[in-house]
């Protein structure tokens, strides 16, 4: 969608629209922002669908990072992303969490199947979010999750779900890495191999139209080892 | 309407009445308290009352979930004395959604109790009627306008909460995904907009009756108060 | 009626003894303090003299601040020690000023509103004799926004009178109704003053209201208790009479049944040296009346008025000669003894020319006609 | 005052013209048809009769079924024609039976209301002169609340007042107010109705308040329109007695100021054949007045009295003797033309004992305090 | 507090009070056609009013986006217009608020003007008074505990307002970061319990020092309502 007035605002800051989840990453990056790309980056977080409707209706984002494929996709189709200027940033794992005051020990798909069946499993809502959808997708390889679908507590998003762990409301969980370094209160159990799901990948890409200056130096920052580093140190795998 | 649709539809309204008609009761009391006593901590009260209104949706669920859920203190003590679960079941929807109605009940009730003339209570009591006969007989029924009204302003609140509702009782088809609870879901998912719009128009259509409800009973009390 | 300090020389209290402080806003302070036997007592005074109030506290609506009130003995407020009992535990029976009836009720459940919380053993009035009594019956289904001013009031009046009430105040209840109404209301509350023995506080402007109805009288000013008495001892007061009204100066005489003419439907009552005829009453020989024989309705003549209409004319000696406000008023009033005080008002020039001193022997002349139902009071039990 | 028929004689329209009909609730059905010619207008009747119902509909809060409402001929309302003029176009003083002060101002912004939204011109009445009269100047900073109901309806007259009507709507204004204040407010209502030229529509229960203040009467039972003319007539006309009252009977004489006498603080009243005296009035020689006579305060004989304090005394015929309720009364009203007429009520027995029979000639003597100032109204300009 | 919970908090109430100082009018105007008034379509009135207290906020505020966004047919409308861009701008997120705070205000008003005796109504137009003059004079000023009460209750929701805004005006530093939006911005990154949990607190504070003053004001409305 066009903006005419984009260019206007000479002096605003390069907005990253980003995924909540990859906040973290992407403050250390927008801190770095004035030393190596000369310009000044400001972070707007929200979940992913709410990001990409937003761009959708003309809001002022200069680069998108999504937690998905299918935000970034949605976006590209409709025209607002610069198809060439996408590119898989970071990769995310799933992991089984517990209470800490109740981590079973587990060394197998079995051991954890069994595990997850005693109680109630928090997940992200399988029906929208991500690492809900992530994890529907593992269980569903393990032939577990027909089994398990009834036990399953959907949160809204993974925080939710790992708060519902940490609470003790559930006994399981499944959620990204990432998260699960977030709260003392739980420990990662279990180490879901990413063969079991599709890849979770996290693209960013340029919006279309006029763009402050100096977008293109940001997207490159990201691109380049100030963001792979920063996004390694939130717990996120960097490929290359 | 699609089974979900109508399974949403149920249960929103299951929830919403059971929510208000729980909380009735208690919302009038703390309205009179706020309305007619003075009382050390009445600020606080009332600032308490006001709570859910000023905190996000979410945080008030997350309270919600570490008191009442399974492992909060209240959460414990009602399992194990009464057997009773809240957290992700549609009971705890349903006291989600009257605690985040709860203010806007308390604060319809309280006006029209403060506007209730006292020299009719004075009169009622020098006929011999106790304080509480007082209530019961002169002043909630002239305050019944604003009762209704705080009820409908309830059951709209609680048939379009979502926030505090997803955190405390997850989004469990049948138990406890309610009408705003689908109708998000669909809205996190690209291409989910016409299954959305037509949740849109449902909950539009409940609330209509329900206004229209309360319209004619509010015509029927205007009636019954002889005005 | 009595002033505290006598009333502690009789053994049994009296049946309701106020003596209260209270300040109203920053202007206006009322004390009131006076003890009744019983029957109906009337506070009387100027608009803002503060009757409302009295009844207000006597209600329990309002705390005094310093005081007590209490009814036969027993304190519903006493704040030497504390007591402010209730409204509802205080069993009155009020009849507002303002009405106050409960527009979401209809006439009918306003009226029982009350009377339904007693047990069945106390309910001295029904809701038909009372319906019947006031003129209502055709409004009990109405809503109280569908009343005109009068109905409102006698609905009041029925359901403070359907709580059988241990004490009945009343607060202007006969201002907004008619004479004929008032005509008909009047007796009940005399039969309920004379025989249900619950004492009454009645608040009214109407000086004819009070003679009739009132057996002592709370006269009021800016919140002062200005005299305390018999209906009789206050209207003869002279020094009350810039409080209880100039032209309607009288005298109220202690008398009797003394007999009935059927055929002239006249009735005689006697009183301490003759007898005067009124219209005919329906009381037995012997009741006890007061009657109140205004100031302007008595002649004087030196000689016995011969083949005149005027069937009551007594011999009596002038006691006393008043001017009743020398600056603006043609008029004096004679105080003549004929065996009981009357009061004449007659015309200085009168007065002039018939030459009249303390002393001299004149004829009083008193119309039947003048005498209406309104100067007629039943006399009290202790009267009787 | 006329009926519609004979003001059509006239050219000019009348000044009120009032022929409506209304249905309220299911039972009450008010038919009202009168015209006046200005003055005041007096609306009697029973609780419940429908007065205010009437005065509401000339105030335009409730809109007639049918009819028209019309002063000098401009139409405030008109059935056939469509029109219904909005209240606040109609420049109506409203003082409601239950005053309806603004709860949220002070006095003195309830007094002001209507006054702040007329241009300087129109303005009649100044605060302080209102404030003054009504006797309400240390209420001005006041909330209403804390009036007494005296109070508050003084306030609510002075709002009207001073909102310089066309025409003033006064609901029983005196009903609540003692009776000196009464004496002090009448003065004011009758200065209004004779120099403003403001016609004035006036509900009272009070026959005293209607004959002195009201230049014409409408009565009214049960929504109907009884009778409707001057209060001479009315109160002259023996079959609407049971609406008028038995008791208060009287005939009303017109009379003028015929001299003073200064020293005894005496009037001289002219009247067709002869004078009276009364209470020193302050009107110039040559008034006219309309008097008052109540037959309870007129005596009959047959010899002139002598001696006798009474100053008024005068030789006439009797014209007619009416049994006034044969059932109930002992009394009877003998109509006397002294020159005008005067009805005095005797008792039957001193018609027997005086053998009294139409045409005889009888000396009637009224007593010059029986008169007061309630029974004193200012004769109407047409009369004068 | 850190100079972002300052904004934070400085941007909320600016974003509260600009939301129920503009909405305000049309709500007392919108209660009193429904008390007041009978007009075709008034029930539909009433259901739209109650509209975004039935929704969940997030499809309203999805909604606001869609037509008062820049490519909205009423947000281009107003860019050229009167060069105005609630998009994205606190001004939105003071639209957005204002919303969901609507139909709360409206019932309280409503309620207040339906108490409102209509003889006092009568007695100022025999006084002369115009209807507006009589609704300014007599109806407003009686009906004031309604409207304050409406007002706190509306600031308050303002105050909590949250998925509308996020939807709406997105989530941008010293713009759009009302104290909602920081809280669950700071849920969001690890160790951001601590800050989440300060903002909790100062939310608290601003709606108690909110309650205190309309109580204060409710009480000398009550003075000098005279009663
Ligand atoms: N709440 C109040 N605050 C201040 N003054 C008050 C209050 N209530 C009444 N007053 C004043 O107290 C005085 C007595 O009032 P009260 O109502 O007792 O008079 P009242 O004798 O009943 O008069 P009325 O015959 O006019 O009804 C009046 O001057 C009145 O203005
Ligand atoms: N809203 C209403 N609905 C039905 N009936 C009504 C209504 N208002 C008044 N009435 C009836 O109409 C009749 C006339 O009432 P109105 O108020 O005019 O009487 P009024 O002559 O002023 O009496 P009062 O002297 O008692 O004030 C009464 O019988 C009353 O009950
Ligand atoms: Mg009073
Ligand atoms: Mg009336």
């Amino acid at each position: 969608t066009m903006l005419p007035d984009r260019a206007l605002h000479a002096a605003e800051p390069v907005t990253i629209f980003a995924a909540a989840s990859t906040q973290q990453a992407v403050d250390a990056v927008i801190g770095a922002c004035p030393e190596k790309a000369g310009v000044t980056c400001r972070g707007v977080y929200a979940a992913s669908s709410t990001l990409a409707r937003q761009i959708k209706n003309g809001a002022p984002a200069d680069i998108f990072i999504s937690a998905n494929l299918i935000w970034m996709d949605y976006l590209t189709e409709s025209g607002a992303i610069v198809p060439n200027s996408r590119q898989v940033i970071a990769h995310n794992q799933l992991v089984a969490i517990a209470p800490r005051a109740r981590a079973p020990k587990i060394d197998s798909v079995a051991t954890l199947l069994d595990w997850l069946a005693a109680d109630r499993v928090a997940l992200g809502d399988p029906a929208h979010v991500p690492a809900g959808i992530y994890a529907a997708e593992a269980l569903t390889s393990m032939q577990a999750w027909d089994r398990l679908q009834g036990r399953v507590l959907a949160l809204p998003n993974v925080r939710a779900a790992l708060a519902v762990v940490a609470r003790g409301e559930a006994f399981a969980g499944i959620v990204y890495a990432t998260d699960a370094q977030v709260s003392d209160d739980v420990i990662v159990v279990y180490k879901i191999l990413d063969s079991y799901h599709a890849p979770i990948v996290y693209p960013m890409g340029q919006v279309a139209g006029p763009h402050t200056p100096g977008t293109e130096d940001v997207v490159a920052l990201f691109k380049g080892l100030v963001g792979q580093h920063a996004f390694r140190d939130a717990g996120f795998q960097v490929s290359k | 309407m699609s089974p979900l649709e109508i399974e949403a539809l149920l249960l929103s309204v299951q929830v919403a009445l059971t929510a208000i008609g729980v909380s009735l009761p208690l919302a009038i009391f703390v309205a009179w308290l706020l309305a007619r006593k003075t009382f050390p901590g009445k600020s606080v009260l009332d600032g308490i009352v006001h709570l859910p209104l000023i905190l996000p949706p979410v945080v008030v669920g997350y309270v919600l979930l570490v008191t009442l859920g399974r492992n909060g203190t209240i959460g414990r003590w009602l399992f194990e004395t009464f057997d009773i679960t809240l957290a992700f079941t549609w009971k705890g929807a349903a006291v989600a959604a009257a605690v985040m109605a709860f203010p806007l009940m308390v604060r319809a009730i309280r006006l029209s109790l403060e506007a209730v003339d006292v020299g009719l209570e004075d009169a009622a009591r020098t006929l011999g009627a106790s304080p509480v006969r007082v209530f019961a007989t002169v002043t909630l029924p002239l305050a019944s306008p604003g009762v209704l009204s705080g009820a409908v302003l309830g059951f709209a609140r609680a048939l379009g909460e979502f926030g505090a509702t997803i955190t405390f009782v997850s989004n469990i088809p049948g138990e406890t995904r309610t009408l705003p609870i689908a109708l998000y879901t669909l809205t996190q998912i690209p291409g989910g907009e016409d299954g959305a719009f037509r949740l849109v128009l449902i909950s539009i259509g409940v609330a209509f009756a329900a206004l229209l409800v309360s319209e004619i009973m509010a015509r029927r009390l205007k009636v019954r108060l002889g005005t | 009626m009595s002033d505290v300090q006598s009333s502690a020389l009789t053994d049994a209290p009296p049946v309701l003894d106020v003596d209260i402080r209270v300040q109203r806003g920053d202007a206006f302070t009322l004390h009131a303090k006076f003890t009744t036997d019983g029957g109906l007592t009337a506070l009387f005074g100027r608009s803002g003299a503060g009757k409302t109030s009295i009844i207000d506290c006597l209600a329990g609506l309002i705390k005094p601040d310093h005081g007590h009130i209490r009814i036969n003995g027993e304190s519903l407020f006493d704040s030497s020690h504390g007591i402010h009992k209730a409204p509802e535990k205080r069993r009155v029976g009020y009849v507002f000023q303002d009405a106050r009836l409960f527009p979401h009720l209809r006439v009918r459940a306003n009226l029982i509103y009350g009377m339904r919380l007693l047990a069945e053993s106390q309910r001295r009035h029904t809701l038909d004799e009372v319906a019947d009594m006031l003129g209502i019956e055709k409004l009990l289904d109405r809503h109280p926004a569908a009343l005109s001013g009068g109905e409102t009031q006698r609905v009041a009046i029925g359901r403070a009178l359907l709580a059988s009430p241990n004490l009945l105040l009343m607060d202007e209840p006969l201002a907004s109704l008619d004479n004929d109404r008032k005509a008909e209301i009047m007796p009940f509350i005399e039969r309920l003053r004379d025989q249900s023995g619950v004492p009454i506080v009645f608040v009214s402007h109407a000086l004819e209201e009070v003679v009739r109805l009132a057996d002592d009288m709370v006269v009021l000013a800016d919140g002062q208790t200005i005299a305390v008495g018999d209906v009789e001892d206050i209207m003869s007061r002279l020094d009350l009479r810039p409080h209880t009204g100039r032209f309607e100066a009288g005298a109220v005489i202690h008398v009797w049944v003394a007999g009935h003419d059927p055929l002239h439907m006249l009735t005689e009552l006697g009183f301490g040296a003759g007898s005067i005829w009124v219209p005919k009453l329906e009381f037995d020989r012997g009741t006890p009346l007061r009657l109140r024989i205004r100031a302007r309705d008595v002649s004087l003549a030196l000689q016995r008025p011969t083949q005149s209409a005027t069937l009551n004319t007594f011999e009596g000696n002038i006691v006393d000669i008043e001017h009743v406000a020398p600056d603006v008023s043609p008029h004096v009033d004679v105080l003549v003894n004929i065996g009981a005080p009357v009061i004449a008002r007659i015309t200085r020039r009168a007065l002039e020319q018939l030459g009249l001193k303390s002393g001299m022997k004149v004829f009083v002349s008193v119309k039947t006609s003048a005498i209406d139902r309104h100067s007629l009071g039943l006399g009290r039990r202790r009267a009787g």
